[in-house]
């Protein structure tokens, strides 16, 4: 037989880098093969921007005032819309039970899970805050601001939204349900976020806007993992 | 079992049925005592004038809604540590008034914040924590009826209930600097009329009867929950007059 | 007994607060009450068998 | 190698065993049986480290082990209902990253080898979504003899197989008693092992 000649023994200290490695590397390539699935996601991030202007007015110092709060709202909704698939798939074909047997310490790889949502995710928008903030008006350095504050404020989008996406798994009513538990706590991510291309725009220093979201960040890399692995633990009860 | 034998249901339904009624008395005997300080012995405020005395109210249950927060945020913790049944139930049996208790805060509020600001809503950083808080109570209750298994239903309830008490101060801190951010120093409901000593007592003596009132409602509540939780088990059919009203 | 009512002017404010506190803890407590004594009749209804913690 | 002790389950209130106690030696095999929903799942799924008993004890090798303790995820292989495939991957893309999750890093020839033995050698390049019912569960026969695990939980492995599949299941489980692993399974089929490993556990 094959397999006879295998005696890889598993040393599950070292299992964290392996763990990362393993699930960043298999939620990406899964994500690349349904790549039209990410297009869509990013697609709503541009439209929800764009509706703003046509529901207030076009004049660009309202604009101004409205850009970061509706950048920062829209990313909100856009990674509470991708949150689902970051479980889902898994809890229905059983591959989350193996990931919950694996001998790799599981908030590894919840965190290397979060860490390839946050890539397809919120990365993509971050990437595309600066095109959107031209449409309302953001000068440059309210424009670099607004898209620092996303590229450390999605991070925590996606490992609190992770939380709340475990507990739902396999729930009735998952998506608004989610939306329920999940946006109260992104409010402190949104006014720490939008207030800093605020600060800057009132002539303020944005820094300790940035330095709370930082510190939130921290908190969120060492904390979400824990709760969302054992959050999977009890949706696999 | 383990050593926290004494804390099962079974043993605890008699002593929350005993111990209800005391409290629920104090609570109505000092609630009494609140509103006659309230509205006897507190003298007209010269700058609100009447309007103020909506704060013996408005104040306690402002405390109470966030303090059961933490104590259902304390029975998760221990449900999650030591897997014990009847920690998750007491959470589950708070939900309903600290959800009340944050509704009648933001109702008193705007209605307090009419008089006095001109507006029934005026983004203060105080009531917009509470309007948050009141999500927070409601995304545990949804949690809890979207899942049928009460064991993990319990679970999930607990996870949820402690990331959002870590979550809470964070929210007030967040809220009360977005609001200075924006308007500036403004009058808020904590810069009311200097704290005369007698209203102090006033807000103290009703926070007590709504903290009584909760204790009073959440051991009635978790009888109901032990009953429906542990229908089918032999120790309930030695309950004295269980079909008649429940005492 | 009037003047009591009318609140020096703000008595739509001071009772429309504490009467709508008033109706909901009474609200709360007749849910209650309904809960327990439907929670007992099931309890009664069912065959008291397991015994398990 | 497993004991279990006074193990007692619930499925919301109804109570699926109460005071259930076995042992599973080493080169022995356990077949759970009973008709449904008397708690076979449950009881695997409590082995495996997954479902919380509602009391009662596990001890692997001698020391209790709780739910999702390291020792039990290092040497044990749970085979549940779902096959753990996604549809998206090639069969050899799902066996590959099934058999890294759980530690062991098998090189290109070896996931062929043992692809082709459970006669999935031409659909190796396929995605998992065109495979029937069989040829997923073959893929997991495959993890199973690419995995060193000393104690296997297999619950209905033998589902959707086909005369072929049950005989390499047969062989697989036979080589893991023979190599002083410990089997526990839960199947209605009869599979042709010899009765001297066998012990039978009926949930009733």
């Amino acid at each position: 037989m094959a397999g006879a000649g295998m005696s890889a023994d598993v040393d599950s200290g070292a299992g964290v880098g392996a763990a990362l490695r393993w699930s960043v590397e298999r939620d990406l390539r899964l994500a690349l093969r349904s790549r039209s699935e990410l297009g869509v996601q990013l697609m709503f991030y541009v439209i929800v921007v764009t509706l703003f202007p046509l529901a207030s007015t076009p004049e660009r110092m309202l604009l101004a005032t409205m850009g970061p709060g509706v950048l920062w709202v829209a990313a909100l909704l856009a990674s509470l819309l991708s949150l689902p698939r970051l479980f889902a798939s898994d809890f229905a074909d059983g591959t989350l039970e193996q990931i919950a047997l694996s001998p790799f310490p599981m908030p590894a790889l919840v965190f290397g899970k979060i860490l390839a949502h946050w890539l397809t995710t919120g990365l993509p928008i971050v990437l595309l805050a600066p095109l959107l903030g031209i449409q309302y008006g953001l000068d440059g350095t309210a424009l670099w601001i607004v898209t620092l504050s996303l590229l450390i404020g999605t991070p925590i989008l996606s490992l609190l939204g992770a939380i709340g996406a475990a507990l739902t798994l396999g729930v009735r009513g998952g998506g608004s349900l989610l939306a329920l538990l999940i946006l109260p706590l992104y409010v402190p991510i949104l006014i720490f976020g939008a207030g800093s291309a605020d600060a800057v725009r009132a002539g303020l220093s944005a820094s300790a806007n940035l330095s709370l979201l930082g510190a939130g960040l921290l908190i969120a890399l060492v904390g979400a993992p824990l709760a969302t692995a054992a959050s999977v633990r009890i949706a696999l009860d | 079992m383990n050593v926290y034998q004494f804390s099962s249901p079974a043993t605890f339904y008699p002593f929350a049925g005993w111990l209800a009624p005391w409290f629920a008395w104090s609570a109505a005997l000092l609630a009494i005592a609140g509103l006659w300080i309230g509205f006897a012995v507190a003298p007209t405020d010269f700058q609100q004038g009447e309007a103020y005395r909506i704060i013996f109210i408005h104040v306690p249950t402002a405390w109470m809604s966030m303090f059961i927060y933490l104590v259902m945020g304390f029975w998760s913790v221990l449900a999650l540590a030591f897997n014990t049944r009847l920690s998750a139930m007491m959470a589950q049996s708070l939900v309903p008034t600290g959800a009340l208790m944050t509704f009648i805060a933001l109702w008193t509020g705007a209605l307090w914040g009419r008089p006095t600001w001109g507006t029934y809503w005026a983004w203060d950083a105080r009531m917009t924590s509470e309007l948050i808080l009141l999500f927070l109570y409601f995304g545990v209750m949804a949690l809890r009826n979207a899942i049928d298994d009460p064991r993990r239903a319990d679970r999930a309830c607990a996870v949820l209930t402690i990331v959002g008490a870590v979550n809470i101060p964070i929210i007030y801190f967040s809220v009360q600097w977005w609001n200075t951010l924006h308007q500036g120093a403004s009058v808020s409901l904590t810069a009311a009329p200097r704290m005369a000593s007698i209203m102090l007592i006033g807000m103290l003596v009703m926070a007590f009867a709504a903290w009584f009132y909760t204790i009073a409602v959440s051991l009635w509540r978790v009888q109901a929950i032990i009953l429906e939780r542990e229908r089918s088990a032999s120790w309930i059919s030695a309950l004295p007059g269980l079909a008649g009203a429940l005492r | 007994m009037m003047d009591f009512l009318a609140m020096g002017g703000y008595g739509f404010f001071v009772w429309g607060a504490y009467g709508v506190t008033a109706v909901v803890v009474i609200a709360e407590l007749s849910s209650l009450r309904a809960r327990r004594r439907a929670a007992a009749q099931l309890a009664a209804s069912m065959p008291h068998s397991e015994d398990l913690p | 190698m497993l004991e279990v002790l006074e193990l007692a389950a619930r499925r919301g209130d109804a109570v699926l065993f109460r005071r259930l106690g076995f042992r599973v030696e080493a080169g022995k095999m356990l077949v759970v049986t009973g008709p449904n929903g008397t708690g076979k799942t449950t009881l695997l799924r409590i082995l495996a480290g997954l479902t919380l008993a509602t009391a009662g004890r596990v001890l692997f090798r001698g020391e209790a082990v709780a739910p999702g303790s390291p020792k039990l995820r290092a040497e044990c292989v749970f085979v549940g209902h779902l096959p753990a495939l996604k549809d998206e991957f090639t069969a050899e893309e799902n066996l590959s990253s099934l058999v890294e999750l759980s530690g062991v890093r098998p090189t290109a020839s070896q996931l062929r080898a043992v692809l082709s033995e459970v006669a999935l050698d031409a659909q190796r390049a396929l995605p998992a979504r065109v495979l029937s019912q069989g040829q997923r569960r073959r893929i997991g026969l495959a993890r199973l003899s690419l995995l060193r695990r000393p104690l296997w939980l297999l619950d209905e492995p033998a589902t959707a197989l086909d005369t072929t599949g049950l005989a390499l299941l047969g062989q697989l489980i036979a080589r893991q008693l023979a190599a002083g692993g410990a089997v526990v399974a839960s199947t209605h089929q009869t599979l042709d092992l010899p009765p001297e490993h066998l012990e039978w556990l009926v949930l009733a």
